[in-house]
Order: structure tokens, then C-alpha cells, then sequence
């Protein structure tokens, strides 16, 4: 399941509300990833775009992965703006098992990092500026420039 | 016909060209100044899938959309 | 900060409260890990004994290693019965940033199942059976066996 | 006099001997047919500290407690 919300994430909500939505699945394990907007640089906040069609196929392909190992896998994303201290992100696996549990939310995180459609913005002084430095070409960019 | 559509940061309203490859694709935008610092670093799709080559051939009604260095969380 | 109950945790209510205390300390990454009774081997549930002296001791020490990368650490525990599906054990990291939050839980939990002073028992039948197939000798064990 | 204490699953009261170390620890609790199961997969501590020394001098007062195989969460 993957839920897209305009501006900051309400987490208590979010993840007691999985929680309860598994507790009868017989997980032994659910490894909650929140990730929230720090103050730093002088910003007011984040922004984020998101492109809804390919983000889902990247996170139905991951669930399929988590599936095969019994465990199953839950993203929440921010659209729009989110102040700093408020949370922008939540990714969540539960699993029978505490190993699969923990490799699977590090390998996840980590690919949401350099995978998923989402685009990242300062909110500085009124204006959205893209975090260009902060942003990872998607695996095999750069075809479109190469020398032909 | 095809359409091209620019997203996240890339500032750029969708295109309509004929092209029967993404290597046309590629031909069209090279000219496009604006393009220069995007096409080196841009992931690409096909209908909302991801493509890895220029060969990937385009028939009419396609849409390719380009994806700029991306970082959620 | 080490909580222990009586009997199964109210996660909803820890994993929040977590949240809440450090709204404002500018952390990037929360991550708890939620451990659940899993209904397995006919067991009504499980039963834990705890040593709370050197637990505390360990605990502080993974604190000041979490300290030293900017992170900080909270657990809860049960002890007593807890039945299937409750839930036994949260351990939780918050960090400035993803990598270290990331490999902190991992290594955390870890080294509490082969570290904590915690003795597990399936409750079957109303007898309380010590898992000792499921555990673990803490390092260095087994000198008062050593041959003189 | 030291005290040893049984924690866990170890089902024994508490014991009070002299003792100078860890060593004479050990030779009374071999002597405990009980005990024959936990001395190879106790940890041992002294006044709540781990200790991974048979020669871990003990004075009176001094509590020894053993820590049979764990398995929290």
C-alpha cells in the first residue's frame, strides 16, 4: 500500500494505524522508517513532487520482492510542502522474521533513494528550489545525451 | 505522433513530434538549448516504464517522459 | 531511555509518545522495530524474565555509542506473559541522518538478542517452558566449566 | 562471605560461601550435579559487572550471579 498525502505526514495516525491493520497476520516483525524535514541552511522547508504512475510500478515490483520472503511492505510520501520538523516520509516492512525484517527496510530505503519519481525542493525565502545536489540520476539516465 | 512531457524540475511545457525511435527523440531535444544540462542525466520512459536504449522504438500515441535526478524522503 | 511493562506493550502509545519527545530535536531518521508474539508451535504466548541491573548497564553503553554518531536510542520490554500477538519489544533510533539510523537499529538489535539479560519461556498449556533451543550464551560464557 | 545468585531459568535459591575468586566459585559449583547443565553456557557477573575471568579476585560482600543463555524480544 502507497499512500501520497498533501504536505507534512500525520504519523501517529499512519503508523499505529498499520500496525493495527496487520496485527492479525502474524508478523513478528514491523520496522516503521520515518523521515522528517531537519532544520539546516537557513531552510523553511522541503517540497516534493511526485509522478504517481512510475512511482507505483516501483513500489508494486518491491512489494512482489518483499511477498516472496513473507513480508509485506507500506509507504506513505508528502506532495507539496512540508515544514521543517514535520515528517515527509514513512517506508514500513513487517515480516515473520527479524533478519528479513531488517535487510529488507535497509535495501528499501536505500533504492526509494535513487529510484522513486520524487522530486525534491529548498523552500528558502518564498522560493522552491530543486536540491540539485542532493538528487541521484536514476539508474541508466543519460541516454538521451549520449554521442550517436 | 508522440508526446514528450518534462517533469519534476525541468521547466518545460509537453512536446508533440513524430519520431519513430527514441534515437529521434534524442536528434530533437540535442537542438534545444534549454535541454543541454537535463539530457545527460535524465532516466527515461516509455509509457510509464523505464527504457535503457535509444533503439526503443516510439509508434503513435506514445508518450516518453523524462525524469531528472530524483530525492525523495 | 529503557521502559519495562507487565505483560504486552501498548505500542501505539510508545511508538508515538517516541515521536513526540523528539519532535524538536532535529532528527532526520526514526526508525523503531516493533517485536510481535507470532502463533506458532501451538504456544498460548511467550514469557520473559528480565535482569534489569546489567540490562540498564548495556543499554547505557549502546547509548554512548549512539551518542557518538549524533543518534539516540529508547527501548521497551516486557516482562512476564505476553500473548500471541502481542507485542514484546521496541527498540528505536533516531539519528540526524539515514545511514546511521539505518545500520544503528540493525546492529542494535542484534547485539540485544545475543546480549540482554532476557530469558524467553513459551507458555503452553499453562506450563512456562524455558526456549532454551532459541537461545543464545551471552560472550564469554562458560567459564565456570572451564577445565582448572 | 560473596552470595551467588541464578538467574533466569536456573531453578535454585541464592547461595552464600567464602570464596577469593572465581576459581573457588567454580570448584563448589562442580561439586552440584544441578548444575552441571549451566556452567558450560552461564555468563558470569560480579556486582552486575560481565567478567571473563576464572582469577576475577572476590572479597566479602561481593555478589556472583550467573546468566544462563538469553533470548529477549
Amino acid at each position: 500500500m502507497l499512500e501520497l498525502y498533501e504536505g507534512g505526514l500525520n504519523v501517529p495516525e499512519i503508523i499505529t494505524r498499520w500496525y493495527a491493520e496487520e496485527a492479525q497476520f502474524n508478523y513478528g516483525a514491523y520496522i516503521p522508517f520515518i523521515g522528517t524535514v531537519r532544520e539546516e541552511d537557513g531552510i523553511d522547508g522541503l517540497s516534493f513532487d511526485v509522478y504517481e504512475p512510475i512511482l507505483n510500478g516501483w513500489f508494486d515490483a518491491w512489494q512482489s520482492k518483499a511477498e516472496a520472503l513473507g513480508a509485506k511492505l507500506k509507504m506513505a510520501h508528502s506532495r507539496g510542502d512540508v515544514l521543517v520538523h514535520q515528517s515527509s516520509y514513512i517506508a514500513a516492512v513487517f515480516s515473520p522474521k527479524r533478519r528479513v525484517a531488517l535487510e529488507t527496510i535497509e535495501k528499501f530505503v536505500e533504492d526509494f533513494k535513487v529510484s522513486a519519481p520524487i522530486w525534491k525542493y529548498d523552500l528558502r525565502g518564498g522560493q522552491r528550489l530543486y536540491a540539485a545536489d542532493r538528487s541521484t540520476p536514476i539508474l541508466g539516465a543519460g541516454i538521451l545525451g549520449e554521442k550517436q | 505522433m508522440i508526446t514528450i512531457e518534462f517533469l519534476g524540475p525541468i521547466q518545460k511545457a509537453p512536446l508533440t513530434l513524430e519520431a519513430s525511435s527514441l534515437r529521434d527523440v534524442a536528434e530533437v531535444l540535442k537542438q534545444d538549448s534549454e535541454m543541454t544540462q537535463w539530457l545527460e542525466n535524465c532516466a527515461v520512459a516509455v509509457n510509464d516504464t523505464l527504457v535503457a536504449s535509444l533503439d526503443t522504438p516510439l509508434k503513435s500515441g506514445d508518450k516518453v517522459s523524462l525524469l531528472p535526478p530524483v530525492c525523495g524522503g
